[in-house]
């Protein structure tokens, strides 16, 4: 198992996430000897892990099973340690796409924080590609050392233990894009600017607040960045459920009205043998509530020196 | 007349009987002010009976007790610019410095004027795990907090845009998820205002009933639908209207929408009625079919045994005399009910409703091929439902049928925005949908386009005859023609 | 005719609105003698629209056909001459809900502009209320004016050619609401919360920009204002359409798969009796544009002096 | 290796044959660089052969004959500041001034630095009846105004953002209206990357397949399933892959997945051709029926004649030649095509695919459910659909079948900012809709749960039965297992 590769198999030491059930998870770290409690009870390592197929289904101590997954970004993102705010999958794909990243990319990123970013850039520049990421939080920094570690994706990435905002990305003319997270992205702006390559490259700074992005912006645009650019994603999940629409009952039917005609017209549509009392329709609602800011994203272009 | 200052305080001091809004913080409670009872509201009990005589809009401390007692009114106009800029909720976790506002920051931003919601706002933006909750969780944060930070109670005149933000807020089962800003645009597209005369079905608690109330100051008329054992309108007595808009509200079952349709409509008994004659009615099984809501069942039981106990004798009269009085209360009370039916049924023979709201659980389609009978050429109408699915089946049949233009399928999207220095975001949490609405205008049925349509023999005719009947009708709402 | 009122039949000097078609309307002031030229051929006013019950068709010269609709503000948002920006039916659908207007209500407002708002906030205050509007523009005060007399409310409207930031409504304590729609809506707080009644009242303020939301909140709450919200509501048009959509050819079905099965099941539930290419689907698909934006609401209330 | 600058200028020069980009404002085109071709983009004509030799991302102006010239680069920095606070478009239009920006300002705004697009943004701002157009007429609007303003062309090396705002900006039907956001959201939640075994099934222009290749970076394969006529490409084509990219491309066809999954896809040919006896191909008529798409139809006429002029003899013999050296290019071809079939063929038997990406005008639920079986467990899976409806009902279908969780019906909310100083709002025009995404993760199936189902005879067997062969195949992806 590795972050930027697909295994078969479960293998001593992977990370595993196991599914329990509708948006329950969790991170598992693979020990032979070792043991997990779930609600559904017991998994043990040896037996029930180890040498296993991904994705199949593991049955616990206590009858109930669980299916145990390889890990990915997505999966990792929802299921991390958290150390700071993270990065959501939504916000993180658009990050990656505007700033083009593919394999063999070289990109600057700052702060590390949780490594939720960190983790599905690594996916995608590998196996060509580097990592810088500049952490100012010592704690967090090496946390991110060990976990990189753990993941296998420790030769893609540096990490620095530094402040991006006095110090930079500690590296000069190699980065294809940089990726700022922090509380003033302006004051990054020309140490972004430092280490993207002669050619150009693409920037992006994610600010929960607008004064945030006004600023930066006009740090930008004096550092001479072109085709600044903020915008905002917003998901929306949609439940799919069946619904009963009770039909409205208009007495009596007479000769020369049509209504109660129409009802039992539509009913026959969508309940063929049912009364006339109620048609289901399948249809899609969205959650009560749902995310609505994570932040603004802001790209830039560095055009050629 | 710009200067006359029509603002007696008089008008706005609580009573007892009134109804109120409660609010604390951003949620809501509707209660009708009651001598010594006791109100349970955001796990706190106490009773209103302080507040009366004190004015509308006051805000109240729980003492022990549960009695209310006024806060004194503290002069606001603190600027929240002390805050810098940078120090906002990243700078904060960036730093490595405590990832909380600590109990004495939350002092400070009280001091600086912050109310409760904002300081809500801001221990959920210095809170470095409350992104990463489940919404669950982030919902139940949020309501913690702000359980703690806003203990005041605010009394409220009730109004539509507090009664539809309680029901968004507390049960938006009970109004079918309809939220405020789309119940802005119904009564916007739906043209409501004093003088008209509204056709109303929903199925919101009375909530709709009442807003489009509100919007028609008591003038006018509103017919309100209604299915099965009667029309639900706790949410329109929320508003506590004075009388007199009472009587300008009407209603009529479904079920008789045919037979209205029809011309079928049993009503003769009405004037008979009125002449006194009322052996017939109580015994008449067809009464009570008509009757819609049988509201008393006698629960008396009827003794069968034959005695001569001058005792029993006595009883039995006295039985046979509540039971005469029962029957005189069950037939004045079954007059009432089918004069309010006929006067109904008088405002919608006319077919000339000026607009129809539908809002529902029901499916919208043949509820909303129904009531547009009624509705007068050029009006506006509005049919509002959760799902997407059922407003595009009513699209599509419009269009089949004629009869209407302008149609439009809409939803709409809703965010609100924490503004403060060097913070301005959008809130974090936003509701997910707010319900869809289909609205347009009716036009005169046409006979030449009815001929395209897809269904080719009967509805032509059958809609001209309409027609002609609603264009002879029009100027006889008063009349009822049997026919 | 009124726009507080409906009538039955068009009469003289009304303003009746003629349905084109989808979104094509325009107003037309009814004046026996006159003719209106459209696309359809003309309207004589005498013989096709004076006497016509309002929603009936009429036939023009070319032999196509129109509705001759009432007006209400909502067709005049749509179909009003444009001497400003305006606000339409969503913005106002929301301004008049959150301002607690109804019959009754009296209400300031600023500027007029084309009247959009005005017309709407008069047919909800009607026939009790009134609306004290202040315009800067001179010409457009008097348009206003003239307007409001040809739609037969200029008894329940107050129009002032003033600049409110400096010389407020004319008017002290008598207001219900106030509605701001100006540069600087700041500089009119004070005017707006004199304007309130002593009992408390409603204000709201509509900026396009964030930096004058900022501004403005800051202004209501060194004024003692309380319940400051700022929100924005976009609304969405769903186009409702049959969309078709080819089935998959998997190839002979053989019988150890069930895929083209699939397919048949499928095909079944939607098209009985066609063939297995495609089905027709009923949806309803946002426009490819749509106004992203058309400002931020600001509301607040006026506690009690 | 941190300072180690890989970053030499030769790569980014502009050749013959590549493809590139060109950007004028944000409208984008995607041409191949070729020699005196006459290249038009946004009503204007030019050859971009002036351009070759210069370095990606060079601006250009066109000169009189349509000549390219490298524009000289300008240091931009200069600050927005200089516009005051409350000069937005309310002032403007509120003052009674000039209701729009003179030409004078416009040319102050150049110097300003402001780019082309946003002196537009300033245009509506300041028009006053920018907002008051329908839809369109702002659409026209604002694109008349851009090509004003906005005359510069650059020269850009193709990428997924580039194409994909290409294509949803200029043509949004041939990508089934699939937003950049979204294929963004395809991307990740697909979790393509070096190294994996991907199926695509596209009808976006191949822009898809070719955003997919992007992020293999020419490590691992992809899998093209195409229907009918066979694969489109012209999207992938415009990245400009180096060629070993195109050697991790295969391709299937779909009319071929049932045999595939039968075990009885005729692939029997492929060792004995390779063997180099290949007479037998070119005259079977089941090559024909395997080919797929036959792009060549012999369009010589046979002719019956029979005659013996010698020189009719000599063109005859011609003919002849000419006609084996066709049927042996045929052959070639066809056994080019059979050993693509048949390796495309192997890497999908072993139903091991690292992911599986749908995003096409076909109903989705019977493809993903039939491609679906070519998953491994543990992987993810992403299928777009412009539609809302299908997706429920992939959805739906999903649910019964099993063996696949985390199921997610998605769409999302994509607006632009406009930051200036004092102006900062959100763009007046924002996209409807981007599409609709269901994405979920395989998981093997079970017979236990299998057994539970609708359907309940023979779909559990079934099932465990390909988990079987599936679990049997795993490490054998390059045997073809002939059942």
């Amino acid at each position: 198992m590795s972050f930027v590769e697909y295994s078969e198999l479960i293998q001593e030491g992977d990370v595993v996430i196991i599914f329990l059930g509708h948006d329950s998870m969790m991170p598992v770290k693979v020990q032979s000897g070792a043991q997990t409690q779930t609600r559904y009870g017991v998994i043990r390592h040896s037996s029930d892990l180890i040498g296993q197929r991904f994705g199949s289904k593991v049955t616990c101590s206590k009858g109930g099973w669980v299916y145990v997954l390889h890990p990915t970004p997505e999966l990792w993102t929802v299921n991390l340690p958290h150390r700071t705010q993270i990065l959501y999958t939504t916000d993180i794909a658009n990050i990656t796409l505007m700033l083009d990243l593919k394999p063999g990319s070289v990109v600057c990123e700052s702060g590390t924080g949780s490594g939720s970013l960190s983790h599905s850039i690594l996916r995608t520049i590998a196996p060509t590609g580097h990592l810088h990421t500049v952490e100012f939080h010592a704690q967090r920094a090496e946390k991110a050392i060990q976990e990189f570690k753990e993941h296998k994706v420790s030769h893609l990435v540096t990490v620095r233990n530094q402040d991006v905002c006095a110090e930079g990305f500690g590296i000069t003319g190699v980065a294809d894009a940089v990726f700022l997270d922090i509380p003033s992205p302006w004051e990054a702006v020309t140490h972004a600017k430092r280490a993207l390559k002669r050619k150009g490259g693409r920037l992006c700074s994610f600010s929960p607040c607008i004064e945030q992005v006004q600023r930066t912006c006009e740090a930008l645009l004096n550092h001479g960045f072109e085709e600044i650019c903020t915008l905002e994603v917003l998901l929306r999940v949609h439940d799919v459920r069946s619904v009963t629409l009770p039909l409205p009952d208009f007495g009596p039917e007479e000769d020369c009205t049509n209504s109660t005609q129409m009802a039992s017209d539509l009913s026959q549509e969508e309940v063929p043998n049912t009364g006339n009392t109620s048609v289901i329709c399948k249809t899609a609602t969205p959650p009560r509530e749902m995310a609505g800011h994570t932040g603004y994203l802001t790209f830039a272009t560095k055009p050629r020196d | 007349m710009a200067e006359c200052v029509n603002d007696s305080d008089a008008e706005s001091a609580i009573n007892y009987g009134d109804y109120v809004v409660l609010k604390r913080g951003d949620v809501f409670k509707s209660v009708q002010v009651e001598n010594k009872k006791k109100v349970i509201f955001e796990k706190q009990w106490f009773f209103l009976d302080n507040a009366v005589g004190q004015l509308y809009g006051t805000m109240f401390e729980i003492e022990a007790g549960g009695s209310l007692k006024p806060k004194a009114v503290k002069r606001a106009g603190d600027s929240l610019d002390s805050k810098e800029a940078g120090q906002d909720n990243r700078h904060i976790v960036d730093d490595g410095r405590s990832q909380k506002l600590t109990r004495d920051d939350i002092e400070t931003l009280k001091e600086q004027g912050l109310k409760g919601q904002e300081i809500v706002q801001q221990l959920i933006d210095n809170s470095t795990t409350f992104k990463d909750k489940t919404e669950f969780a982030q919902a139940k944060y949020i309501k913690k907090k702000k359980k703690k930070y806003e203990s005041d109670i605010t009394v409220l005149k009730p109004s539509t845009r507090l009664l539809a933000m309680m029901y968004h807020g507390r049960e938006p089962g009970k109004i079918c998820h309809l939220r405020y800003d789309t119940l802005a645009q119904i009564l916007t597209l739906g043209n409501i205002h004093a003088g008209s005369k509204i056709i109303v079905f929903e199925t919101c608690a009375g909530l709709v009933l009442g807003s489009v109330m509100e919007r028609m100051g008591g003038f006018g008329s509103v017919i309100q639908m209604y299915p099965g054992g009667g029309p639900t309108r706790a949410g329109m007595e929320s508003f506590g209207f004075p009388s007199h808009f009472h009587e300008t509200l009407h209603e009529f079952p479904l079920c008789k929408v045919n037979a209205l349709l029809a011309g079928t409509l049993d009503l003769s008994e009405k004037d008979t009625d009125s002449q006194a004659n009322g052996s017939r009615i109580g015994g008449s099984d067809s009464s009570q079919e008509t009757s819609g809501v049988s509201e008393e069942k006698n629960s008396e039981p009827q003794s069968m045994e034959v005695s001569v106990d001058p005792q029993e004798e006595m009883k039995r009269a006295e039985r046979e005399k509540l039971r005469e009085q029962r029957a005189q209360e069950k037939k004045v009370k079954m007059e009432e009910k089918r004069k309010k039916l006929a006067s109904a049924a008088a405002l919608l023979e006319g077919r000339n409703a000026d607009g129809l709201v539908i809002a529902s659980r029901f499916h919208p389609c043949p509820v909303l091929m129904g009531l547009l009978k009624f509705v007068a050429p050029s009006r506006p109408f509005v049919v509002y439902c959760q799902y997407r699915e059922p407003l595009i089946e009513c699209y599509t049949k419009l269009r089949e049928q004629g009869g209407a233009i302008s149609l439009r399928l809409t939803d709409s999207w809703l965010r609100h925005y924490q503004v403060l220095p060097n913070r301005t975001h959008p809130v974090l949490l936003m509701s997910g949908g707010g319900g869809y609405l289909l609205s347009g205008t009716t036009v005169a049925t046409d006979a030449a386009k009815a001929r395209n349509q897809h269904k080719s023999e009967e509805p032509a005719a059958k809609r001209l005859k309409l027609d002609e009947i609603s264009s002879s009708c029009d100027s006889s709402a008063k009349a009822i023609s049997v026919v």
